[in-house]
Formats: structure tokens, C-alpha cells, sequence
């Protein structure tokens, strides 16, 4: 297994460079100048210096996980990206900020995705805003690394701009094929069996693609996701169950070996 | 007061007056999230390990967390290895680990469990104090172990002769009379008193109105119970003369100081670590700039 | 379960299950600030008193208000007029006055005071039930008498038969097993239970670091014991048959129709309608639009 | 005792139509529509409508009390003045109100002065953001009302333009007479002792005033200050000591006459 890279100790402020709209997602670019580079799969959990906490609801209180969509690190340290999809108080504050705005981070934490043995065809699979670490990887592995994306609808379906050559579906058919990704993985399985599968999205489309998986002995790496309070082992809250039993996910993972999974499903999370 | 002196917790020595609340903190964990970085800027004077029971658990089933307006409400159930591999796998790692004294926190479902744990910990010189925590009920009796007196008393009567480490006995906020629980445990050979742990809360899932949480009640932490944590230490504060570790919602050195003021000796930081988890480190230095300026005369 | 139609309530019936938390809101005074217009958009479907106590008290010397990031402490120190001005003075005022059936809250040191009071009242048509607040010691044994099922035993059998209308006992959360305690109530002839009281609490004044309340500690109250109050009226739910009121931080119907899936009959609003005291209306609305949408199955 | 303004029930919506600056305080002027008008000394509860909690200490959580500093009735309805300064969380956030934001107000509360009897001349003594109450009360006694105020500073003795012909006193003596206000309250019962004194003012200066209105049997109307939570007698955690004991300075005040009261202090005011 290759060596997590390690996070700064603590939380750090980061500046946010830009904000840009992608489809009905928001992409924010931030400094992260003493920051390491992070690997494929990684993540940070992101706070917005100012106005955390408050409006009706008061939340949020705690950070969010964030996927790591994309770093570079020019001369000025480590610039990173984030893809957001507002559906709660966390992500709303998230998606408000804008160019010179502070947000708090902490990471890269986690384990990301591992590299495909050799003979491997690494194949990406991705669902909704859940395409983001696959950007990175692809970037990682190649812009040629096959990609195939399910969105909602065609305004989603814009994020598939992220990755390079992507195959979408759509499940209202307005853009791409008509129907669920996992059809399209089905087809590519079958043309080409010997894939390392990369996959990260809602929580039944991962359950879909790690049975498709596992009924075809296909290897499968999943980045899940999980309610998160510390994302650094402290809470044992974001526990997930894997065969040999509960594990803590911002520890063992976000990145989890189908191998390890009876289910991709994890009480409590999507939305 | 000098708070950025040494501060003795029954004859612990600690750098400054700010510890871990148990089970907000994996000294092992963060060493693989944040390297050598986290041995060299440990943000607390001591650390205060999970709760360790006698067999090992795998906790509540998920989902575990619920956030609150000002905090969270968790079920995690104490998932542990169970002593004997804690003994054998985390005590020799943390000793490599700690760049400040260890507090095992153990929890028995009887008096006997109890009486093992303690008994186990008593000869590793690794461990400079036990924190025990009595917020369970005792299978034998059916009681809450913290809520009542008797069970208190009881429980160090026995584990009291076990060994010569310091027993600080960790608190429930879910009991009729608190002060009253604190000074059992005072007569009966308690080293120092910590609370507040957690309040019982619940949450409901908004989409199908059934209880969110996988243990379906939790436990309440962060902010929203520091005005209660506040009460509980300056009631037990009056009842009893061994030290306090005060805890519940601190997230700055002015939180730290007002728990200090209500009679704590030593504070420990909670859920503030999961938003950040040098949060200990900022506690102690506004502390510090804080003590530096008050007359910190409330104590009595 | 359609939320607007009248709701029982031990024989009382209630256009919407929507009512006042004692001590949180006295018409007398509001038909001072909003006059006529009081009783045309009167937001509870019944009214609760505050505390009526046998001798007059003038309550806790000021300051008695702190407020919280979610919430308040109180200490207020249940002034009232006392039995005999309650009777002569606000019973015929407020007969005059309200739209909806009163409940009388009372509370008193000893057993035989609460019995002065439970008599007093029965022979009012007035009065459509009685609110026993038992978040207080009893003068006689030292106990807090709604913290133990047995002084709660004790009280409910000397009052019960002096009366012919509906008792609901009102439970305080600062007490280790309020499910025992509410089981004695039924148990004992309670028509009903309310709860929660509020949570012991502290302030300090960040000026001299000295308690900021004139009575020290006080209560929590507001959105910052919405989840503790779920978890107690869950698990009382669990425990009775008898309904319960439930009330602790309810701000919107959602939190009220979160009190009612967790076991409540009616809800009371407390703290909320010191930010607008037309909250008791909006949270009444909103509750019908949210049960014309919802399948309350939870209750169990 | 004349009758009060009663207020509508429940808390309405009212748009800010301006905010200026002056001195040190915030003067906010918004639109109540379908309010009555307000006799002076009453006061409002105020709150924002957005972001009202929330911040790093997270309060405001109740609704703050403020005197009316004037009102007017036109075409439109009600409009309604108020003098703000900022010293907590809660006056902080009102003060950023500006043009088009809405504010919640509940309102007019409490009792205000009575007109004075008659062969008694009213006199106005104010202190700090005190003066506001004063500012209503002149223009329904008549310009010509003479205004004693005492300031701190000179930036807060701007606040004597809100009155007619104001003598002001500042603490520093950047501004008018050096010292305090209650010395040139002095001055003026020595040469016309038949007055009734109007004042509102921090907690020392009213006890002053009263005391020595005490001593030499003039009439006195204090508005007094204290924590509220509701404003409308429900919470009983606004009481003021009297000679009668303890009352809700809401319902019972927030004038209370001076002959009711032995000191003019109240534990927990002012800042
Ligand atoms: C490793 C990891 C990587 C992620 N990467 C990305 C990413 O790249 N982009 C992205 O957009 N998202 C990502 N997410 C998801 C993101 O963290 C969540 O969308 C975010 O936490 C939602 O926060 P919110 O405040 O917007 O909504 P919330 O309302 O907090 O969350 C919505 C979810 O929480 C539940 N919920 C509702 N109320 C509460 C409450 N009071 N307490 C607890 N749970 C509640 C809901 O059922 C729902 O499942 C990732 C998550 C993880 C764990
Ligand atoms: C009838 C009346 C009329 C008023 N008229 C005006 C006016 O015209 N203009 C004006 O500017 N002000 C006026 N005030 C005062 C105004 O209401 C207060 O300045 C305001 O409430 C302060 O709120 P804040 O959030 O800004 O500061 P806060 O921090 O809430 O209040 C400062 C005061 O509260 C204390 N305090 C600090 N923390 C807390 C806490 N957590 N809980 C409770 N108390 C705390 C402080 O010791 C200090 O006394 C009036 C008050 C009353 C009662
Ligand atoms: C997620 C979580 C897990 C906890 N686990 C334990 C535990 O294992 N043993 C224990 O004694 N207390 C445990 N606690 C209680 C804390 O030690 C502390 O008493 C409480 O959280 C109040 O402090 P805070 O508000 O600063 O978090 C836990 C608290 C949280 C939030
Ligand atoms: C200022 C204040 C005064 C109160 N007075 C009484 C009282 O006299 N009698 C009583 O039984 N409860 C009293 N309570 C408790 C409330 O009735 C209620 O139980 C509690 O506030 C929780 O509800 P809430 O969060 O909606 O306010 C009081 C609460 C507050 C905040
Ligand atoms: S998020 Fe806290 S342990 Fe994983
Ligand atoms: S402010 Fe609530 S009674 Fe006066």
C-alpha cells in the first residue's frame, strides 16, 4: 500500500482564489501555500472562517469532508480544488464564498485510491458530485483513463467538463445515454473484463456498481462517504460496515477495497 | 495563579492546565493522519484515552452523530478493543507516542469488571492515573454506577485498594444530585472528581420521523452544554475538597477560565478538538494571555 | 391524525395541540401591551399559569436573565401573589379574559401545601386542570420531589383524591431516571405528564468572574434543550399510558411534530414566544401544514 | 395616567428606509406601516430578520429593547427612529442594518412619560444613547424643552444635534462644560426649582439625577434600563427594585416616577 501523505497538524486558513459555477455545482479554488500535495482520494474537511453557524437553523457547526477534485502546486505551494453540491446548511455557506474569502482546513486526510496492478485497466466510475476525487485520480493516472458518469439531469451532467473524454448517462435521458451508469459499465465490462473499477457516488450507486463488481470478480476501489464530525480518527463516528466489522472511514478509508464490503450502503448517509 | 505553570493533578504533573476529554481524542489515529507533527505540538498536558471496557466492543450501529445548532449529539457506544489488546497493542504505542502522562479511562458493567480493569492498569508504570467512568449502569444492581451515591461508594471501596494510582472519577450530568455522588466518591477514596460527561439527547430523522441515531438516545457535547457543565462544576466544586477536571462545551481559554473560576483545576477539551484538533493548544495559550490579566479570586 | 382538530386532552378539549409552557407567558400583562387584540389572536389553545405557591414570593433578586447562543438561563424565583390574590385578583381577570380553558400551574414546599393548593382550586368551574410543578425540594424529607418516583408517589395519593379534575404532573430533567418518577405519577392517579422543566444551569459575569444570576444557577431553556427534551419525552412516552405534554425549545411545527412523534399529546411553547409572542400561532400553523403532509406513524 | 399605545400582537416585519451615522451611534429610521404611533419613552423589542445568532459567540438570541427616539405619521404610515449603539452582539448587528433590510419589531411597549403638571416646567437630562427617549419627548413637550446631556466623549456629543438646543457636558471636556451632566442639572434647579425632570441616562447618572432631584423635591421620571428577554411582562426577568419591591420594569416602566424609587441602580445593566 502506498504511504497516505500526512496533514499539517491542525486547522489552517486558506484562502479562496475563485469560484466558479459548473453546471449546478460550484468549484472552489483555494491557496494552500504550506500545504502538501494530496493524493488521489484524499480529503479535507473545509469550514468557512466566518459565518459557521448561524442563519435559521444555526448549523453548521461542525466541518465538512470534501473530496480533493483536483492540485496543483506551482510556485506559490499548493493550490486545490473542491467541487460542491449545496444540500444542506454546510454546503449553502460553502457555496456562497467568493475570491479573497477565508475558509478553514484541515488535511489531506484519509487514504485514497492505490494504483492498478500491473496489467490492469483502471476505469473510473463516478455519480452526482461524487465524480470529484475521480478528477484528481484521472489526472493521476492519465487524461486517457476511461470515465463513465451518471447524473440526475442535464444541469449536473455539466460536471462531467471535469474529467477528460467522459462517458455520461442521464437518468432523465436529457443528456448522454437514458438510464444508469452502471449500464454503461456493464457494456465496457463486457468488452474489456481485466478493469480495476474506481468509483465514487451516492451511496445505491455504488451498491450497484460493487455488485456488478463482485459478480464478475472485477476489482473495485470505492470512495465512500459517511457523517463525518473530526475526519482524523478521533470521533469513531463515520463507521462503516465492512466484513470484519465496523470501521472508522476517515481512517481506513474514504478509499475502501470492494473486497473488504458486504454493502456500499452506510446508514445515514447521502441525502 | 499562574495558569502556564505546572499545574498538579493529584500528583501529576502537567505543563498547563489542559487536557483531552475522553473519547475525543485518538492519540493513534491522528499519529497516522498527521505524523511526527502531532507528537511535537501535542496540544494536551496529559492524554486521556477511550474508554476501555474488559471485552471488546464494536460500539452502536451507525448512523452515530447528529449536529446540533451549538454541538452534536453522538451514540457511539464505546467501541474498544477490550483490555487485553489494549494492553498489549496501544499501551506500547502510545508510550512511543506521548509526550505527556497517560490517563487510561476504564468503565466496568459490575463492580468486579471494574475491580479487573484497575487491577490490570495498577503495575504498567506507563499509566499515571485511571480515570474511571461510572456513567453505565452495574448489571448487579440495575443502578446508574454515577447517579447514585451508594453505587459510588461501593465501587472505590473496592477498587480504592487496587493501587496506588491516582482514581479520578468521571461524572454524569444525568443524576438527581451530582454534589452528592462527588462526595461519595471523595470519602471513599476518590483522587479527583471529572465531569460533565455527556447529556442524554435524542434526534429525529426529518425525512421519516423515526429516532436518527443507530442507539436511537446519545449523548449531548460541545457549546450547548457548557451553561450546565458550568452548574455541575460549581456545585460539586462546594461538595468536595479533591481536585476537578471540569469539563463540557470549552472551545476558548475564556470557556477554560469561567470552569477554572467555578472550582476546576484542570479543564479538558471535548468536541472543540473535532473542529479543530489543536483546539487543546489554543485553549492553553488564550488561557495563559487570560490568567496573565484577571485576578482569578473566585476560587474558594 | 389530523393535527387542527380539537385534541384531547384528560377531558379537555383543544382546538390544536399547541399550548403555553408555564412561566413563559401571563395574559394579564399582554392584555396591558396588545390589549383587545390579546384575546382575538390568542396563540395557545389553552392557557397554563405560572407557578401560583401558598404565601406570596417576590422571586430572585436581579440579574435574572442570561442569555445563551440557543437559549436562556433563568432565574426568576417564581414570584407570584400568592394563593389568595391568585384567586381574588388574576382568576377573575383572566375568567374575563381568555378564549381557551385554564390550567393552574401550582407548586408547593411540602406535601400539605401542595394539598392547600389542589383544594382551593377543585371548587373553581374556572379552572379545567391543575399543573403540578414538583422542581423543588420538599421542606419535610429534603428530597426533590419530582427527582424521586417515591416522593412523587407520596404527593399524587394525598392530592389525587381531593380533586375531581385532571392532574398533570410537570417533570424536572435534572433527575436520573424520569421514567420511574413519571410511572409513579400514573401509577399514583397523574392525568397527565409535562416536562421538561428546565436544565440546571450557570453564568459567570465576564467582568468579575462572579455568578452572573442574582440566585446563582438557574435554568436552561430554548432551542439549547430541544434534543435533551426529546430524548426525556421519548423515553417517559416509553413508560406511561397517560399522555404527556411535551415542551423544551419548540421554535416551529417541526419541532413540535418532532415532540409528538416521540410520544407527546400536546406540545407547550415556551422561550419562543418571548421572541414573538404570536410564536404559539405560527407553530400551530405550521404543525397543520406539516401533519396535512406527514404520516405520524412514529407513535407507538 | 394617560392611557398607553397598545401594540399589535406579535412580532411584524418592518423595512429599514435609512441608517446614518451620528457621532458614534447609528441612527436607524424604518418603516412600520400598519404600527400606531408611539408616545414618548415607550420602546420597541427589535431583532434582524436575517442573521440574527450565529457569528463567532453566537448570540444574539432574544430580541433587544430600544426607546423610540421619534416617530412620525405620514401617508405611509408610521415611520419610526431609532439611536443605537454598539456594544454587544446584539446592537453590533442591528447597527449593520441598511436601506432595504428588514428588521422584526414588536412594539410600542411599556409606559411612557407623563406630561407634566401644570405650572411645572419640563426639563430634559440625558446621558450617552440615553438621550434617545428625550429626543420624542421634546417634540411632543415643544422645541423649546430645554435638554441637558452628558456625553463621554466629543464623537458621542454629536448626538446632542438629535435634540433642539441641547447644552451638552462631556466627561473629557472635548466638548462643552467639563464634567458631568448632573452638575448643570445643578445650576438649573438653583435658578428654576419648579420642574419636573425627564431623564434617561447609563445606571450612575440616573442614581445621580434622582438623588438629587431626591434632595430638593423636584419631580423626577426616570427611564430605566434592564435585561429583557420579552418585553411584554411574560418572563419576569426585567424587574427593578422599588419601594414597593420588585417590578417588571416592561409593563411598569420603563418610566417609573422617581418618588417610587430608592435608587435608580439595577443590578446587571448597562455596560
Ligand atoms: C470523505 C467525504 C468526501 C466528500 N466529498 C464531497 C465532495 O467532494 N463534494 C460534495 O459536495 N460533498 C462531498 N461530501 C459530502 C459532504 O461532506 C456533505 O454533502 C456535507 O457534509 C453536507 O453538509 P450540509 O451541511 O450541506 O448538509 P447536512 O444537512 O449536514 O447533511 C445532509 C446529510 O446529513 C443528514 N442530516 C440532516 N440533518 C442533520 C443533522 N442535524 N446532523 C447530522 N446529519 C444530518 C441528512 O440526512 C443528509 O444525509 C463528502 C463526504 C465525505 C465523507
Ligand atoms: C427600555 C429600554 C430601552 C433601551 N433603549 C436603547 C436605545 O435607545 N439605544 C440603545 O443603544 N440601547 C438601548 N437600550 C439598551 C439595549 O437594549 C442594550 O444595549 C442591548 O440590549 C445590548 O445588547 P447587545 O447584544 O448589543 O449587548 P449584550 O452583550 O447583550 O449586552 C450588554 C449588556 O448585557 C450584559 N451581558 C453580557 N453577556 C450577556 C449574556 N450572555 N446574557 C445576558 N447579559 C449579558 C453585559 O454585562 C451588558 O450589561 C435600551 C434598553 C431598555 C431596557
Ligand atoms: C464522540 C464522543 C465520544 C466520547 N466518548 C467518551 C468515552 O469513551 N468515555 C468517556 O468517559 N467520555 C466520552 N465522551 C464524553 C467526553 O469525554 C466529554 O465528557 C463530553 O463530550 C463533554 O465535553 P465537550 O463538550 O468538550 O465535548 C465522549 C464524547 C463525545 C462527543
Ligand atoms: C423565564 C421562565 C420562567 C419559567 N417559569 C416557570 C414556572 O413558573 N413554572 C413552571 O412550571 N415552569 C416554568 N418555566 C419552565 C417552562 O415552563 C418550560 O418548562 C421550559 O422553559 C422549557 O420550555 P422552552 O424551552 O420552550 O422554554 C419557566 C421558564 C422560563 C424560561
Ligand atoms: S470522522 Fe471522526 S472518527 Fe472518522
Ligand atoms: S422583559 Fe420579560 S417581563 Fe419584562
Amino acid at each position: 500500500m502506498s504511504e497516505r501523505t500526512v496533514a499539517p497538524f491542525g486547522r489552517r486558513a486558506a484562502r479562496v482564489l475563485d469560484r466558479r459555477r459548473c453546471g449546478s455545482y460550484v468549484v472552489l479554488r483555494c491557496a494552500d501555500p504550506e500545504g502538501p500535495r494530496p493524493q488521489g482520494g484524499q480529503f479535507y474537511m473545509l469550514t468557512a472562517a466566518e459565518r459557521w453557524g448561524g442563519g435559521a437553523g444555526e448549523r453548521p457547526f461542525l466541518p465538512r469532508a470534501f473530496s480533493v477534485l483536483r492540485a496543483r502546486t506551482g510556485p506559490g505551494g499548493t493550490e486545490l480544488e473542491f467541487l460542491l453540491e449545496d444540500v444542506g446548511p454546510g454546503t449553502k455557506r460553502l457555496c456562497e464564498l467568493g475570491p479573497g474569502d477565508e475558509l478553514l482546513l484541515l488535511g489531506p486526510l484519509g487514504a485514497g485510491f492505490e494504483p492498478p496492478a500491473a496489467g490492469r485497466r483502471p476505469l473510473l466510475v463516478g455519480g452526482g458530485v461524487g465524480i470529484a476525487p475521480l478528477a484528481i485520480w484521472q489526472d493521476e493516472l492519465g487524461a486517457a483513463t476511461p470515465a463513465l458518469l451518471g447524473f440526475r439531469d442535464a444541469a449536473r451532467a455539466k460536471g462531467a467538463a471535469l474529467l477528460h473524454a467522459a462517458v455520461v448517462a442521464t437518468d432523465d435521458g436529457s443528456i448522454g445515454h437514458h438510464g444508469l451508469v452502471t449500464e454503461l459499465l456493464e457494456a465496457e465490462l463486457d468488452s474489456s473484463p481485466a478493469a480495476v473499477v474506481y468509483t465514487c457516488g451516492p451511496p445505491p450507486m455504488l451498491e450497484a456498481v460493487r455488485a456488478l463488481c463482485a459478480e464478475r470478480s472485477t476489482e473495485a476501489q470505492l470512495a465512500l462517504e459517511s457523517g463525518m464530525a473530526c475526519g482524523f480518527g478521533a470521533c469513531f463516528g463515520c463507521v462503516v460496515p465492512t466484513r470484519t466489522g465496523l470501521v472508522r472511514l476517515c481512517i481506513e478509508g474514504p478509499v475502501i477495497d470492494a473486497s473488504r464490503l458486504e454493502t456500499a450502503i452506510v446508514a445515514g448517509a447521502g441525502h | 495563579m499562574a495558569l502556564m505553570e505546572p499545574v498538579d493533578l493529584c500528583g501529576i504533573e502537567l505543563a498547563h492546565p489542559v487536557i483531552n476529554a475522553s473519547g475525543t481524542f485518538d492519540a493513534i489515529a491522528a499519529r497516522r493522519a498527521f505524523g511526527d507533527a502531532l507528537a511535537e505540538q501535542f496540544p494536551f498536558a496529559a492524554f486521556v484515552s477511550k474508554t476501555v471496557t474488559l471485552a471488546p466492543r464494536e460500539g452502536n450501529p451507525p448512523p452515530r452523530l447528529w449536529e446540533l445548532a451549538a454541538g452534536m449529539i453522538n451514540s457511539i457506544g464505546l467501541p474498544n478493543k477490550g483490555l487485553e489488546r489494549y494492553l498489549s497493542e496501544d499501551l506500547p504505542e502510545l508510550t512511543g507516542l506521548l509526550p505527556v502522562p497517560l490517563v487510561v479511562n476504564v468503565m466496568g458493567f459490575s463492580i468486579d469488571e471494574v475491580a479487573q480493569l484497575v487491577s490490570a492498569f495498577a503495575e504498567r508504570e506507563e499509566v499515571a492515573a485511571l480515570e474511571l467512568n461510572v456513567s453505565c449502569p452495574n448489571v448487579e444492581t440495575g443502578l446508574m454506577m454515577g447517579a447514585e451515591p451508594g453505587e459510588v461508594s461501593a465501587l472505590l471501596e473496592r477498587v480504592r485498594p487496587l493501587t496506588a494510582k491516582p482514581l479520578i472519577v468521571k461524572l454524569t450530568p444525568n443524576a438527581t444530585d451530582v454534589a452528592a455522588v462527588a462526595r461519595a466518591a471523595e470519602d471513599a477514596g476518590a483522587s479527583a472528581i471529572s465531569l460533565i460527561n455527556t447529556i442524554r439527547g435524542m434526534a429525529l430523522d426529518p425525512r421519516s420521523g423515526e429516532p436518527w441515531l443507530g442507539g436511537v438516545t446519545g449523548g449531548i457535547s460541545g457549546p450547548a452544554v457548557r451553561a450546565a457543565a458550568l452548574a455541575q462544576v460549581y456545585s460539586v466544586s462546594r461538595a468536595v475538597k479533591i481536585p476537578i477536571v471540569g469539563m463540557g462545551g470549552i472551545q476558548s481559554g475564556q470557556n477554560a477560565l469561567d470552569l477554572l473560576r467555578s472550582g476546576a483545576t484542570v479543564v479538558a477539551v471535548g468536541t472543540e478538538s473535532f473542529r479543530d484538533p489543536a483546539a487543546g493548544a489554543l485553549v492553553a495559550r488564550e488561557l495563559a494571555g487570560l490568567a496573565a490579566n484577571s485576578d482569578v479570586s473566585f476560587l474558594t
